[in-house]
């Protein structure tokens, strides 16, 4: 049995609100039968959910690591896919080549889009964070006076077919619905669906993110964030690798975005990426990471446990309790973590 | 630098000249004939004044914008809640829900205090999750204590379910109490005389206050906190107390605000007044770190003006009233984004003159 | 005052403050409390005898005047603890009988007050439903 | 007990920081208008004391301390800076303790403001009284009268000039009407010539109204000038406390740095002087814009395979000149590496050209704490020079080879004995020395042409101590790697360095070789260049 000390240490390790929430999932699953809710339904709603949500919360990862903070900008990238999904839309392609259009197409606007928000927290160190919630905000609004204005004549898309300004939320239907998640995807017994399209290039992106981490370049971002004047001392260009890092994060966002859509059925335009990076900022520091230090293992845990919660506590607990809590309990989770990352001070310097 | 060159003050004072060419251009355009205009400013500066002049508190003792004022705002509109549902109207009734929610806002501001000095140098960005972390307990009160577990009796108070308030509330019995208790006529343009007295007398207690030792003691953690706990200010204390009393104002502004709106939208109009009265003491020339109650004024002046005139302005310059919508969105959130950015850009040069200014003393 | 140490002496003005507060904090619910008043012209019956509904009656409470038929009823918002109203009973158009009575209201949400008891000037005049 | 006069009693006084010494049996006395001088070299325990004296936090932290302070007869202790302040000690310290965009009346009468009672204070508290500010003038004015400067009150510091800020912080704690013992922390540091003259009197006219004075500085002549009694503290033992009339500048300097014992001939670097030989770097007009170490023109030049030293009390600029020359700090002047211009500012082309530095600073630039020991070993090696990196599609994927880099770890482990779990211990958890042991092997990894090691041995146990400097010795001599360590420990440079140039005040006082006498580097340590044999 391992003695208390080493509880002591897990516990110190793996920090208080972690282990509440995950014996929290773990309760939900446990109770999920008494309230007949089924469990493998349950269980393929989460891996849905983590496959739509996986890339957005692995975007987190490249910024923190350089040492911007948490990336509440995330709407940046997260526009760029959706001007990606509907230029792609406009020239009405369907399946696979509509989607990788939108993604081919996001790309360089969201690098764009990187560069500018790179060159603004390269000149407010320190305060990042909070700039990062504003230009993204701004810029969600701008894009709303954007959408009324911008040239698109795909008539599925426009207010009242052939009025002028798109639709606030468009349905994927004739394009490139679930396309990744029906992609190889098989049923065991008629309640379990597996989407492997969609998990699978979740994985493949997270292998690239390993890998990147793995290459010099690579390490020099994580010593820039980990300590800016060791880097500096050693030839690391720390403005330069804040700037890559940024970049990446949008990109990412605008890639993620592209994916969740996908899975979702909609494109939600106007103010719908409004708040889009809180919950995957929550997930990445559910999964473990730190304002300066996030891995890989941070984003597949912390989205399984988040989205874990989101799935289940609808169904679950408005059976047990007969209301439905769940919106409640999302914000008091996903922000209660935010506010526990925020307040931890950075890891002070043992001896 | 006595005499500041014209340079000097347009720089410092970018912000609010811009908004002033803005609403120069827009004004025309909207085609708004100046007596709206003038009752519109002056009902709304009657309306939110007392909000931004709860932000400057915290800015003094170098906390930065106060989002955590949503908690105030909250702990005013259970107040009035508690008030409609006695059935309390009038100026008794907005005293009842003043009485009810400065415990509240005592307490919620004391919580937020203490959160903000464990993220020291973050002060702001957790001020802002906070907000949206009470703003879920908030949800979890109203939505599902209120009825049950807390005595609330008015049925048109509940949902149809039996507990949990609804959505929009009336306030029927309070509405304009204090606006209508002296109120003017000057030549078509009613004017609000106590509420302004109201303003006007908390604006002396924020002048006093500044005179007050705790004031003192507030301006000097607000500058060098190291300095202050050195000479034995309890400087976390002074923080606490800083944020407690933008609190309590955030509590009273929001009753005054939803007084004049006549009804509450129970889970977003407290989410609002966070954002636009920051973004209007902005738009009046405050930054982070330094911030008066002129900037209040003109801030509020200009913000609202702006908030008027975009939509229709917006329609008649292109035809639709939607942009402007999104346009009076896009400015409120975009001034907050440069505010933070000239401050942090002054913070940053600052902090180079001052390394500067050691290695010539140096020399 | 017995001059306690400082800490002493502000304590108790606290408290005293406090109790004040809440003090008036009663206070004010009771004087800006709303009530809504039912006025019924409805036939009752009352420790034996039944009370007729009264043929015409105008009530003037505040600014408003109502009139009622038997088996009208009319409700009124009214604030604060002393209020009173005119009663005045009418045969064919001309008052014969005009009686000021005065409500005297605590807490109560809603109270009905039977027109015929007020008339015949019994004691209590609120009947429950 | 003791006469009326003394003011200031320390009997037996010791303290040490983890096992070693940094006071030891501390044992004087300052009467009431008496002027004590304080010197010593950096690292003897001047700061330690003054620390104790004031009640600092981090002496209470690292265990307290041991013997007695006695303030006018009766024992005190302090708990914090408040305590310190309210029996009567003030402090003036070497960087500013003053807020900027306060008034000078703000500043001196701070949380000790002069308030007018008003009714709110019964239930708000004492802190809600109104300021009165005309009174508070006055008193900031007789302050500043007392110190016999014109400060208009109302300036704010920040535009005050560098010496109106010093008085301003002197006129606070003489407006502590308890206070009876005034310590200045190197004040004249930042002072030009008059402003220090201006400086002194007003010490002297304290000490005529009956404050004690401790004065601690390195200008050996100012302490000449105003003291009555100086006192000699070297490695945490108080040598000499003689008054003034027995002193000179060079009897001073010896106290300091003169050892009682004759050193053995061992300690003293034997290798014969290198003067000829292949010049492999020259340093012209060297400045750098280091905050607290200023370089203001250096000029210098190293022979190939020598180990150069530079020594020199702290913040006159000696660790300005390796970060300056690895472009940690803005800097300007021509540095030749076997004549071939370095471009400064630039740490990358300082590395790619062979310069390799251990920073002074270990924990905040020399290591990645959250790492493990092999990433921080390789670390440089991989950014600079590309080592332990697989290739993929023709270099422009560049992988790190994880076997090569732990294999090269766990033999430098073994080589530089690291006492550590394995290759990916994380280094935080690593013991000071190992660290420095790290810091050492990752500079080593790039095989540099030139090795700058700034306090290589500072905060280290003896045991690393040793180690780390036999390493360097080794690595100069088998390689032939031309090294220049930076030391605030005279006698580490003696026994290491062949040639050891003194900095004092941001220029290189001279360049002797290590076997000159103890006294002279003394004396180039305290800037008396003149007058002092011994030949370049």
């Amino acid at each position: 049995m391992c003695s208390f000390g080493q509880i002591g240490k897990v516990i110190e390790r793996f920090g208080w609100p972690r282990l509440i929430i995950a014996f929290f999932l773990v309760a939900l699953f446990a109770s999920a039968p008494l309230v007949n809710v089924r469990i493998d339904t349950s269980l393929s709603d989460v891996l849905v959910r983590v496959g739509m949500n996986g890339i957005l919360v692995l975007a987190m990862v490249p910024m923190i690591q350089s040492g911007c903070g948490l990336n509440f900008g995330l709407p940046l990238g997260i526009i760029a896919g959706l001007v990606g999904a509907v230029t792609s839309m406009n020239f009405s392609l369907q399946g696979f080549v509509g989607f990788f259009a939108a993604i081919l197409i996001a790309i360089p606007i969201a690098a764009i889009l990187g560069y500018f928000y790179g060159w603004l927290l390269n000149l407010t160190k320190g305060d990042e964070m909070m700039i990062a919630t504003y230009v993204g905000f701004s810029s969600v609004a701008f894009m709303c006076m954007m959408w009324l204005l911008l040239p698109y004549h795909n008539p599925l898309m426009l207010w009242g077919f052939g009025g002028s300004g798109l639709r606030t939320t468009i349905s994927l239907q004739a394009f490139w619905l679930q396309i990744l998640d029906k992609f190889l995807s098989f049923h065991i017994g008629n309640y379990f669906f597996f989407p492997t399209g969609s998990l699978v290039f979740f994985a493949v992106v997270c292998f690239v993110m390993w890998a990147f981490f793995r290459t010099t370049t690579g390490t020099a971002m994580m010593a820039a964030g980990s300590n800016p004047q060791f880097a500096r001392a050693n030839g690391v260009d720390v403005d330069r690798m804040r700037m890559l890092s940024v970049v990446m994060s949008t990109i990412l966002g605008a890639i993620g975005m592209i994916v969740y859509e996908q899975s979702y059925g909609f494109i939600q335009l106007y103010m719908g990426p409004f708040y889009m990076a809180f919950p995957a900022v929550a997930a990445v520091l559910l999964g473990g990471a730190s304002v300066n230090k996030a891995t890989i293992t941070n984003v597949v845990l912390g989205t399984l446990l988040f989205q874990g919660i989101l799935t289940m506590t609808p169904s679950v607990i408005n059976s047990l309790l007969k209301t439905d809590m769940s919106e409640v309990i999302r914000i008091v989770v996903s922000n209660g973590m935010i506010l526990y990352a925020l307040t931890r001070k950075e890891q002070v310097k043992k001896r | 630098m006595k005499g500041r060159s014209l340079k000097g003050f347009i720089l410092s004072n970018i912000v609010p000249i811009i908004f002033l060419v803005f609403a120069a251009l827009a004004i025309p355009i909207s085609g708004l004939s100046y007596r709206y205009l003038f009752q519109e400013i002056i009902t709304r500066l009657s309306r939110d004044t007392f909000l931004v002049l709860a932000l400057l508190v915290p800015v003094l003792a170098g906390m930065g914008l106060n989002f955590g004022m949503v908690l105030g705002a909250m702990a005013g509109q259970i107040g009035l809640m508690l008030a409609v549902d006695w059935g309390v109207v009038g100026i008794p009734g907005l005293l009842v829900a003043a009485l009810i929610g400065t415990p509240i806002s005592v307490l919620l501001g004391f919580l937020c205090g203490y959160i903000m000095n464990k993220a020291k140098g973050r002060e702001m960005v957790t001020s802002y999750i906070l907000g949206f972390f009470m703003n879920g307990a908030y949800q979890f009160v109203v939505l599902y204590c209120m009825g049950g577990i807390f005595p609330i009796k008015s049925p048109q108070l509940l949902l149809s379910r039996g507990y949990g308030v609804r959505n929009a509330l009336s306030l029927a019995g309070i509405r304009g109490a204090l606006d209508s208790l002296v109120s003017m006529e000057i030549h078509g343009l009613s004017i609000p005389v106590a509420t302004f007295i109201v303003i006007l007398a908390f604006c002396l207690f924020l002048i006093l206050f500044e005179k007050t030792k705790l004031g003192q003691d507030m301006r000097a953690v607000g500058q060098d906190m190291v300095v202050a706990d050195g000479a034995g200010i309890p400087v976390e204390r002074t923080r606490i107390v800083a944020i407690i009393i933008s609190t309590i104002l955030a509590c009273y502004g929001q009753i005054i605000f939803l007084q004049n709106i006549g009804t509450i939208n129970t889970y977003n109009s407290h989410e609002q007044t966070g954002i636009f009265a920051i973004a209007a003491l902005l738009v009046g020339g405050a930054t982070a770190s330094k911030a008066n109650i002129v900037n209040v004024f003109v801030g509020v002046l200009l913000f609202h003006l702006m908030f008027v005139i975009s939509p229709t302005a917006g329609k008649n310059l292109i035809g639709d009233a939607q942009l402007g919508e999104y346009f009076r969105v896009f400015v409120s959130y975009g001034i907050i984004a440069i505010a933070l950015l000239l401050h942090a850009l002054e913070r940053r040069r600052v902090r180079i003159a001052r390394m500067k200014m050691e290695n010539e003393s140096v020399v | 005052m017995i001059c306690l140490s400082v800490f002493k002496r502000r304590m108790f003005i606290r408290t005293v403050l406090v109790i004040v507060l809440i003090l008036f904090g009663v206070f004010l619910v009771f004087i800006g409390k709303q009530h809504i008043v039912v006025f019924a012209n409805e036939e009752v019956y009352q420790d034996g005898k039944i009370f007729p509904a009264l043929t015409k009656v105008r009530i003037k409470i505040g600014e408003e005047t109502f009139e009622l038929e038997p088996g009208d009823r009319v409700s009124v918002e009214v604030v604060g603890l002393k209020n009173a109203f005119l009663i005045e009973t009418l045969a064919d158009g001309v008052v014969d009988k005009s009686i000021t009575f005065p409500l005297s209201l605590k807490l109560e949400r809603m109270v009905i007050i039977s027109l015929p008891l007020v008339v015949a000037g019994s004691s209590n005049v609120t009947i429950t439903e | 007990m003791s006469d009326s006069n003394i003011v200031l009693q320390v009997c037996g006084l010791c303290k040490d920081f983890y096992g070693n010494t940094v006071l030891e049996d501390i044992n004087f006395e300052l009467k009431r208008g008496e002027i004590i001088g304080l010197v010593g070299e950096n690292g003897a325990g001047k700061s330690t004391l003054m620390n104790i004296l004031f009640g600092m936090p981090i002496i209470r932290n690292t265990g307290g301390y041991g013997g007695k302070i006695i303030i006018e007869g009766e024992e005190v202790h302090f708990f914090n800076p408040v305590d310190a302040i309210n029996n009567g000690i003030g402090m003036v310290h070497q960087e500013f303790f003053l807020i900027p965009n306060f008034t000078a009346t703000e500043n001196i009468l701070l949380n000790r403001e002069i308030t007018r009672y008003n009714p709110l204070v019964e239930v708000f508290g004492d802190r809600f009284q109104l300021l009165d500010r005309p009174a508070m003038r006055r008193r900031a004015e007789e302050a500043i009268r007392a110190l016999g400067v014109d400060i208009n009150p109302d300036t704010l510091v920040s535009e005050m000039p560098v010496s109106y800020k010093q008085f301003t912080e002197i006129a606070r704690e003489i407006d502590r009407t308890q206070m009876k013992i005034l310590i200045l922390d190197e004040p004249t540091a930042v002072l030009t010539e008059s402003e220090a003259e201006t400086l002194l009197e007003t010490l002297k006219r304290l000490s005529a109204k009956g404050i004690g004075i401790i004065f601690i500085s390195h200008r050996l002549q100012e302490i000449l000038d105003i003291c009555n009694r100086i006192i000699v503290l070297r490695d945490g033992r108080l040598i000499k406390d003689i008054p003034t009339s027995e002193a000179d500048v060079r009897s001073i300097a010896s106290w300091m740095v003169g050892r009682e014992v004759e050193e053995s001939s061992k300690d003293v670097r034997k290798k014969p002087k290198l003067t000829e030989g292949e010049v492999i770097l020259s340093v012209r007009n060297l400045q750098v814009d280091m905050p607290g170490e200023k370089v203001k023109n250096v000029s210098f030049d190293v022979f190939k395979g020598e180990i150069f030293g530079i020594g020199g009390l702290a913040g006159q600029g000696k660790l300005g000149i390796p970060n300056g020359i690895m472009g940690l700090f803005p800097s300007r002047g021509t540095v030749l590496l076997n004549d071939k211009q370095i471009k400064l500012n630039d740490p990358l082309s300082s590395l790619q050209s062979g310069l390799s530095f251990i920073s002074e600073d270990r924990r905040g630039v020399g290591l990645l704490l959250d790492e493990s020991i092999a990433l921080n070993i390789v670390f440089t090696a991989m950014q600079v020079q590309k080592q332990f990196v697989k290739k993929f599609l023709g270099g422009f994927i560049k992988w790190r080879d994880e076997e090569e880099i732990y294999r090269y770890a766990r033999d430098y482990i073994k080589r530089l004995d690291i006492r550590c779990i394995g290759p990916d211990q994380k280094v935080i958890e690593l013991s000071g020395g190992n660290q420095q042991k790290v810091c050492v092997a990752r500079v080593l990894t790039t095989s540099p042409n030139i090795l700058f090691a700034s306090e290589p041995t500072r905060g280290i146990d003896i045991g690393a101590k040793q180690l780390v400097l036999n390493v360097l010795k080794e690595f100069n001599e088998n390689c032939g790697t031309t090294i220049i360590v930076t030391s605030s420990e005279l006698l580490e440079l003696r026994s290491i360095c062949h040639r050891v140039a003194i900095v004092n005040e941001g220029e290189i006082a001279d360049i002797l070789p290590a076997n000159a006498p103890l006294e002279d580097f003394g004396l180039l340590m305290l800037g008396n260049v003149g007058n002092r044999g011994g030949s370049n």
